[in-house]
Formats: C-alpha cells, structure tokens, sequence
C-alpha cells in the first residue's frame, strides 16, 4: 500500500470539487501546493478560479512572451485571463472572500484540530517573521475550506491534532482534509476518514492517539 | 455556482418562498427590474418584506406588487413621492409596515450583508429618530451608530448587458443598487437588455463579476433561446 | 430694503463655492430650491456636480431628444452627462459622501439650530409619511454642509431657532445658512449674521429672540 | 478639489511631513508606484508609517524607500517573502515596526477610512493572536472581532490612464489596492502611463472616479506638460 503523491492528492480534490458543484464552482486555490488543483480539473468542470489579487478566472501560468508583470496571481506568479474574466480592486475582492461567496477554498496547513481549526501561517518559532496575506480571510469566508497536506510532519508527527500548537489561522473552518494517506473530515463530530492510501486503519488509529478517528 | 441564463422571467424568479425578503433594484424607475417584478407577482409568493429605495412609482414596478396585498413590510429610505400612492393607501390603511433607513446605511448594510460584516458602526443618522434603540459609541469624537447588515433571499435587478458567465454591466444611473443587491441576496436574479458570449465585455469594465449572479433573463429571447 | 430671491440666494452659493474653492469643488445639490445653484456657477467654476444616485460631473436637465430614461439626478428629474463624468453604484456613492470627499453639500431645511443641528426630513406631523432618503448621508459627510432655507415660515416664526423643534436629520453639521434676509453662520459660538438683506439688525433681533445674533 | 497635473513625481510628493502615513499601492511589483516612492525618497520624510500589502522586494521601490531608515512602522499583510531582504534585516536588527493585519482586514480598514465607518465587526482573525487585546462580540453566533479605519495622510498609487479630471482606469491585478488606498488619504498621488483629456474615459468604466485624486504624474512627460 503506497502513499498518495500531491498530484494525486490534487486530483482527488479536483474530483470532488467537480462532484460536488456539478453546474462550476468558484474556487480559490491557496499559494503553494493546493495551485496543482488546477491541472487536475477535468475538462468542462465549469470551474472559475478566483484569485484574491483581484481577477475571477484566472488561467494557467504564463510563460514566455505572455508574461505580463500586471498579471499576477496571489502567490505574484504570472498567469493568463481566460474569456469571461473580470477584475476588481482589493476591497471587493476580500468582501467576496468575506462575503461567503467563493464555493471552495483549498488551503495549506501546519495542522488541523478534531474540531476543524486551522493553523497554517505561522510556526511561532523565535526569529520567524509573521506573515499572514490572506489566509485568515479566506479560512472564515469560502462556503467550504479544504485543506491539502501531508499527515505527517518530517518527525512523524501528526498534523491532525486535538488542539492546534502553531498559532492559529481560524476557528473550526475547516471542512475536509485531503493527505497523502487519505482524506478526513473534520468538525463537531470529531475526525472521519472517508479513505485511507497507505495507512491501515489501526496505524492510523495508533498515530494520531488520543484522537480516535472513525473509518467510513 | 455559475450562473444561468433562464428561458423567461417567470423561471428567473421560480420558488421563491413566502415570507422571502426581495430586495429590487433601481431608484424610482431607472434600473427598476419590472419584468422580474412581474413575475414575482405571477409566481405569488406572499408575505414578503420588500428591499427597494422607493416603495414604488405610479401603478407599475414595486407598485403592483405592493397592490398585490403580499408584501408585509417595506425597508426603504424614501416611500413618499410624487406618484406613491398605492403604498400610501396601504400605509394609512395600516396594511403594511414600514422602516425608513437612510439611503446610505441602506446601501451599507446590503453591502455588509454582501461583505461578511457583522455590523459597522456609522455617523449617519446619530441624535436623531431613526437612531432610537440603537447602540452608539463616540469614536474620534463623533457619535456613531451601530448598523447590521440586510441579508435578501432573493434579489431582482436589471442590468444592461449580461456575458453567459453572469459578468454584468450597467447603463448611467441606472446602475443604482443593482451592484450592491447582487452581493447581499443568497439568489440573484437579473433582467438584462441582452447576453453576450463569454468574452463579450470588457474584464476592465465588468461591475458586477458572475459569481454574484443566479439567474439571467434576457429582453432579447432569440439571445436568450 | 428687499429681501433676496432664490435667484439672488441660489448665485450668492455660486459666488461663495467659487471663492473658498477656486480650483474647483465637488459638490452636491440637495433636491428642490439647492438645485437652482448650477444655474448661478461661474464659468470656469470647474465645480463638479455630485449626485448621490451615482454620478459625478453631471450636467445640465435634459430635454426633449436628450432625456434617458437611465441618467437621472437624486430628484429624479432627466439630466445629461459633462465630459469626464463617471458612474458608481449606490454603496461607492454613499461611502464618497459619508467619507468626507465632498467639499460643499447645499441643502434645504425646515430649521437650523443655533448649533447648527439640522431638521430637513420630517414634520413629524401625525399622518406625514417620514422618508429621508440621502439627507443624513449628506447631513454628516460633506466637508461643508450649507442650507437655503427662507428665514421664517409661512406663519412668520423664525428657522434658525435656538433647539429644533422638528425631528432631527444630523447634529452640529450646518456651517452657513443662506437665506431671502441675509446669510448666517452657525455652530458652536451661536448665530452670526454675514450679511443681512431686507431685515435691520434690531428686527432680526427681536425675531430670532431669545438667540441673540451678532452681525458682522 | 480638483486634480492637478503635476510636471514631475518630485511635484507629486512634495510637502509629505515627518511622520506621515503613507499608503503604498502595490501587490508585489504589480501596481507598486516606484517612480513616487524613489520622489519621496528624494523629498527626504522621515519617521514615516508606511501601509502597503507587502514590505518591499529585492531592492527597489519599497524596498530602497525602508533601506533610507527613514520608516519607522509598517503595517501590511505579508512582509516576508523570498525577496524581502531589506525589511528582514531592518526587522530582525530591531529597527523597524511591524503590524501584521490579514489582508482583507487591511483593505477594509483602508474602505472604511474612505467610506466614513467608524469601526466594523468582521469574523476575520477572530481566535487567532491577531486578535490579541481587541474587542470580541458575538454575532449571529459567530465571534466577531472590532476593526479600525487606517488612514493616510497620503496615498502613493499607479494607475494605467488618467483623465486631466482625475478619473483613473487600472490595468489588470496591478488595480489592487489603488482605488481603496485612493479613497483613504488625505493627499493622493498617482503615478499613470498616461493622461488624456476629460472626455477621454468611458464613464462606464472608471475605477477611480477623480474626486479622490489630488495630484497626476505620467510617465509620458510631453502629454503632462
């Protein structure tokens, strides 16, 4: 039993964003990683991503001669307009994200809680310069906050947690964690895997103690 | 979810509830959303709180639906005018209730609603009758008042032209509230003068982006087909 | 000694917006006798019309073939559009007038207080239908918040009264009140006559009692 | 007051005092006014707070402006990049201020001083050390935390084109923070490609309508003469 890649794991959200939002869905796709998803939707998916800069559908990176330095996405990559694009200022870009307007929001985590905390924008670690951008904003505003990490951090430690340790990003946000070795939902009624890759149920069940995750 | 564009008016404002709060556009008759309207009577929903700036104009519009007797309470900032007189008879006849909000703090709390505020606080309207009841704190100085967002079930506007992914532009004044209500509705539904392809306006001059927007209707039917 | 038409008040507001502000104001006319000022701005005034429905640089009433039905004033009377105008929704129109970004906001008004506390929306008569559309917008935002107002009622009683006795529409907002028998300044050091026309210091005295104005 | 066409950038910041808050448009370089922010370096201000999403790149624009010493604070979203060489040293030598506000909550801030709010309540932040010492309420059942205006008493922007009435248009996600920062200064200066006549705008399609701008430098020095 082998571990799922990001690729796989973005696939995985690529399908279920398709699943779920049959008609398209608006989706923000958060700097690093969770930017893969893009090339995992399936063709005529209908979705429209958003990037809080300012631009709704946004397309692929560019390269070359389609460079534009005043087409950036959020992590300042330079990327493309599809047709159908619109641009606006900051203000009403985070009343859009505030504003419970964006379908899903696809984020990277330090850790997740049982309860659907999150934290991933800050390691507290004495030195580390805080850098927020808008990750809180978007954790509190999309109808559904997912996140794509790996379950482990590089000690083995588990990313799924009872309470958060890093400093936090929001408060029981999120809905759905997608990893390497399955995907989990998160909230009031504790931690569920919907699957698991690579990992037996009671591995599973040893590692993340005290949690005590439920198995679909 | 993106949006659709629907066959007729009728289908644009299709299930709405009773009990529903509408908000509908415009500022006295220009971007007035009147076929919507027109459906919306159609349709029947009944006890419906009303979002407008006016509370209508002559016999047509918000008028009609007010004439209808479903509509329980009118949120607006100016119901008296020139040619109000059918909310004026069902206001002195004690059939239909009334809260007057400043113009601004209507479009304020729409986009609160539309923005994820909970509540601002305002100078608008500090010291004075429509301020009664209402929590207030000096800040810098000036006494604000503390305002909660209008949330819509459904919004009707009018816009002038539409592209098929809901991306709307408006005409001159015309463009009023539409913008805002579009925001603050969980459905949005809009006349337009017609619908474009995908591609169709310009992404600089887009003031409304489609994720805003449910439901299009055209007065073009071809264009709508 | 004639007291001035609101002609003659209407051109005394010109005269005074293009004084304080000779490299052009932006300004907003409350509807009814306020609107008469455009007919008296200079030319050359650059002074740029605001309406609150969503316009700025707004021209002239339109007739005949130049009425559309999509381009009105907040009076709701056709208009037409000066080159350079734009266009705005309601919210951005509000926030540019509860911002403080006008410089001179002419309004009518039933009563003024000394403190130049405003009443303009409501007779509070039982029966009266209240609606007071923008005038607390405009009451509270404009830099300059000036009334045009007759100095006395159709029963002779003074509008410039020590307390209004109509409802409220903003508290120690009026900084000049222009009317048919002079022009006065209100606030906090009380009642003060710039100019008197058609009424003696004596008599403006004996009216306005138990205010006491001083006249310049 | 109306805009003015300035002959130069030095023109276009001249007058900014010892300890002025400036507001730095830009996302990165898009929309980054770096020909203002190099005047303003020359115009020599110090003990400034400067308010910008980010806290400079590599070494020129914001960067060169904090690399004078001469800003004592700034508040943004996301000071540390790959890039940021010139804060991360300032920072960690203990010479420069930093308030780190979510991103959303510096645009609403920046709106809120434009738009006359006194203070609004946003979820944002709410639970996290962000929120530290700041006022909580409960609302609709979700905590609440109480934010506060940032003004400037000016605002560095770039835009695309101005007219010479001040109304400007942007050029895609290089817009960002101009139009709200525009909104939010007691002096705004604007940094365009080019000015052309009143008239030469669609008024459909003005981000910035030319009330909020004071000062206009183009970068094609024989149209702003």
């Amino acid at each position: 039993m082998s571990t799922r890649s990001k690729d796989e794991i973005a696939a995985a959200i690529a399908r279920d964003i398709a699943a779920t939002h049959p008609d398209g869905a608006y989706v923000n796709l958060g700097i690093g990683q969770p930017t893969l998803v893009a090339d995992h939707l399936p063709p005529g998916s209908g979705v429209v991503l958003h990037t809080e800069n300012g631009m709704l559908n946004m397309g692929p990176a560019a390269h070359g001669d389609d460079i534009d330095p005043d087409l950036i996405n959020a992590g300042k990559v330079p990327v493309t307009e599809l047709s159908g694009a619109s641009y606006f200022h900051h203000a009403d870009s985070f009343a859009m994200m505030r504003g419970g307007h964006l379908d899903v929001c696809v984020l990277g985590a330090f850790q997740v809680s049982a309860a659907g905390d999150l934290a991933n924008w800050h390691t507290g670690a004495p030195g580390a310069i805080p850098a927020v951008g808008g990750a809180m904003d978007l954790a509190i505003g999309a109808k559904r906050v997912w996140v794509m990490m790996t379950l482990f951090d590089k000690q083995g430690a588990p990313k799924i947690v009872p309470e958060c340790t890093y400093p936090l990003t929001g408060l029981g946000c999120i809905d759905r964690v997608y990893t390497d070795q399955g995907t989990f939902e998160v909230g009031a009624a504790g931690v569920r895997a919907l699957e698991l890759c690579g990992i037996s149920a009671g591995e599973l069940a040893a590692r993340l103690a005290p949690l005590t995750p439920s198995v679909a | 979810m993106t949006a659709r564009v629907c066959a007729d008016h009728d289908a644009a404002v299709a299930g709405t509830p009773d009990g529903a709060t509408v908000l509908v556009g415009g500022f006295g008759m220009a971007g007035m959303p009147v076929d919507l309207i027109d459906a919306l009577i159609r349709q029947g929903a009944a006890d419906l709180t009303v979002v407008s700036n006016n509370a209508g104009n002559g016999d047509t519009g918000l008028a009609a639906l007010l004439a209808t007797g479903r509509v329980r309470k009118v949120i607006c900032s100016f119901p008296r005018q020139a040619d109000s007189w059918v909310f004026d008879e069902l206001y002195r006849s004690g059939r239909i209730e009334l809260e007057v909000v400043p113009q601004g703090n209507l479009a304020e709390r729409l986009r609160a609603a539309g923005a994820g505020i909970g509540a601002f606080f305002t100078p608008t309207g500090a010291g004075t009758p429509l301020a009664e009841g209402k929590e207030t704190r000096e800040i810098d100085g000036r006494v604000h008042v503390l305002e909660y967002p209008i949330k819509g079930d459904l919004a009707m506007i009018k816009a002038h032209v539409a592209d098929r992914m809901g991306n709307l532009v408006y005409r001159k004044t015309a463009r009023n509230f539409g913008p805002v209500m579009a925001t603050a509705a969980a459905t949005v539904a809009v006349q337009v003068d017609r619908v474009v392809d995908a591609g169709g306006l310009d992404p600089e001059a887009v003031v409304t982006p489609g994720i805003y927007v449910d439901r299009i209707v055209s007065a073009e039917p071809e264009v709508a087909a």
